[in-house]
């Protein structure tokens, strides 16, 4: 090797600076006895504070850098030759932060893709390649005790989520997820959860039909409106409760809430409504009577109640 | 929240037995549809005599009959039957590319219900001092043997579930 | 085993029929003497033409089963037992037709994707899960003799196009290259095609500009359009000829063609129009002298001579 630069380490906080030696071997070729080693920080040419000879005759030039602002610098151990300035040698030198402890992380899981997904938010952005992993153990208790190895899931390049497929989830039992996110400089974590897969269950809202009068079904009362609903289908095997909530399509009128009414209903009256009045209906679910989350509002049903 | 072995079990533990009982059927119901749809394998009382054949074994649940109801009895019955049909499921692993996903995902799921109750009864100090064994699975040595296999222990699975589910309905009543 | 269906094959031509045979086990225990063995041939229930009981006591039943007429059927031994029919074996039955030889093969090579892409028409549809491979050889000849091993590119699952990836590529070799069709009942191969992948360079057209009036630059005679043009980037290391067409944006006028033209022209100026008339002026290219494929027609450039 004709240069070789050696560095304590290449990545250093932003701000700090970084001691560089470099050492040109006697055997680089038409190396005169004094040639003096130059360095270049991007495109600027500086001297080393010291250069020595070496007892085995290599030359060694030392440098401390100012210090680093730019996230990616290239140093470079360079020779004069004649009346050019030749490269032997480049480090690749990175300055940021050590990664913020990522925040904001919350579960869902997804009963159509059957898998537990995770999203946080990562922190500032620290300059520096950064390793998010999301990490996960089985528990039988709160949480306290790991009962068996810890689950990595990485996300896609970029991604501030990862999802971690049924296979390695017990649906019924807690787990402890926390994001780490590591660089050259350290890692973080983000403050643990500890929850069970069904208790964060994300329920899809019920379907909402308006009920056509027809022999059985008589027309509805004025005032009243005939409706039915479905809950959603992958979760039939769920008990859940459902509210229903009506406006009137009238300026600003605000929303009034009807529940808790079951799961599955085929024929619903809801009455106490103005009559001829063009009426928003949604309806949502949620797991129950064991714990579980709201699904969101169902798209508005529109129905228009009888005249007097 | 431990309790005494006379009292009944948590109610939030029945609830989820309950839940987790009509995953598994529905997770069952979805393979008996794709046996038949893709198979034609629709009607288990056509595989009788391959069953007998077979040795296909089936899960008792006298504790949980409301002759005999029996908690903690209907509880270990429930947990070895659930063991047991991890050992038939395993043993059709192979059964065809388009049902594996199916089968994997009953697998699973009654893999979880069963850990719940083994953990349970661990918590209430009722649980048997050997776990159960799985015992002597069947062979079956060509894909239609799995085929019809898979439908005869499908609807097996349902009944057992069915008089599962009537019991720990019954326990759940406040 | 109970019962086995045994067949000389399960895959046969459309129209054509089969006979299987069925041995039914002394130990299928519950088993009378003579227990009758019947067949289903998807819902329809039918007798062997023979049963006869085998000298390890077994029986066996054989039956000719009528020509086939659906691509898929299941085929089922059974035995009546008590007032039920009960299942014992069950085999798949495929009919169909040896795969046609694909045809309307043709090859570009893509510049952007690095890669050769080919494309055929299947033929007509056999009833039988068909395997498509692309196979390739280069040659140092005109495709008569084979240089290395044949290389296998197998599309995805229905597509009717693979792509060969640059590096199994000699862009200035010959190479022959066709299409394999296989099923259960034989082969169908494409002609085969020899092509050199830089002879079928996929050119992307050039791009028209209209030349703004400056100071360097005269404004157009009347009748005249100033123009200039830029190659394809990725394509700018092949020497190239050019066209260009015009045409008056006046009812039902043709195109008319000027050419050959050089790759690169800062200035072009396009005269023998009509004064004060929108023209649509198009441009394509080849690689040229060496042999290419023409690029589509570049996008419209609507420009309007000067008044006269």
């Amino acid at each position: 090797e004709c240069g070789h630069i050696s560095l304590p380490t290449s990545t250093v906080r932003l701000g700090d600076s970084i001691t560089a030696s470099c050492t040109i071997s006697p055997n680089c070729s038409h190396l005169g006895p004094e040639s003096q080693i130059l360095w270049k920080l991007g495109t600027q040419l500086q001297l080393g504070e010291r250069q020595q000879r070496l007892a085995d005759g290599s030359q060694e030039s030392t440098i401390t850098l100012p210090p680093l602002n730019r996230p990616r610098d290239l140093l470079s151990c360079c020779l004069r030759w004649g009346n050019s300035v030749q490269i032997l040698d480049q480090a690749e030198l990175w300055a940021g932060h050590p990664p913020a402890a990522p925040h904001n992380l919350s579960c869902l899981m997804n009963l159509t893709t059957n898998s537990l997904i995770c999203q946080w938010e990562p922190g500032p952005h620290n300059h520096l390649p950064t390793n998010f992993t999301l990490k996960s153990f089985k528990s039988r208790d709160n949480c306290q005790t790991q009962e068996d190895s810890i689950l990595d899931c990485v996300p896609k390049d970029g991604d501030s989520h990862c999802s971690i497929p049924r296979k390695y989830l017990k649906l019924y039992r807690h787990m402890g997820i926390w994001v780490q996110a590591e660089n050259a400089l350290g890692t973080g974590k983000s403050p643990q959860l500890c929850l069970v897969p069904m208790d964060v269950v994300k329920l899809e809202p019920p379907t909402l039909w308006a009920l056509a009068p027809s022999p059985e079904v008589a027309p509805p009362q004025p005032g009243c409106l005939l409706l039915r609903w479905e809950l959603w289908k992958p979760s039939l095997y769920i008990e859940q409760k459902c509210e229903l909530r009506h406006q009137p399509q009238l300026g600003e009128a605000s929303w009034a809430l009807v529940g808790p009414l079951l799961p599955e209903t085929l024929q619903y009256e809801l009455c106490g409504l103005l009559p001829s009045t063009a009426y928003a209906l949604q309806m949502r679910c949620v797991r129950w009577p064991l714990p579980g989350q709201w699904s969101d509002w169902s798209p508005s049903l529109i129905l228009t109640t009888a005249q007097q | 929240t431990p309790l005494g072995p006379t009292s009944s079990l948590p109610q939030s533990f029945l609830l989820k037995c309950l839940e987790q009982v009509r995953k598994v059927q529905a997770d069952g119901t979805a393979l008996q549809e794709r046996l038949c749809a893709a198979h034609k394998l629709c009607h288990p009382e056509e595989l009788v005599l391959l069953g007998h054949a077979l040795g296909i074994p089936q899960a008792p649940l006298s504790s949980c009959s409301s002759q005999a109801l029996q908690l903690m009895g209907c509880l270990r019955q429930l947990h070895s039957g659930l063991v047991l049909y991890q050992g038939l499921l395993q043993a059709l692993a192979g059964i065809s590319p388009e049902l594996a996903p199916t089968l994997d995902m009953l697998q699973l799921d009654i893999t979880d219900f069963a850990i719940n109750i083994w953990q349970q009864m661990e918590d209430v100090g009722m649980a048997p001092a050997v776990p159960p064994t799985q015992g002597t699975m069947p062979t079956f040595t060509s894909a239609f043997q799995r085929r019809a296999g898979g439908t005869l222990v499908a609807s097996n699975l349902q009944s057992f579930l069915e008089v599962a589910y009537r019991a720990l309905r019954h326990f759940t009543k406040p």
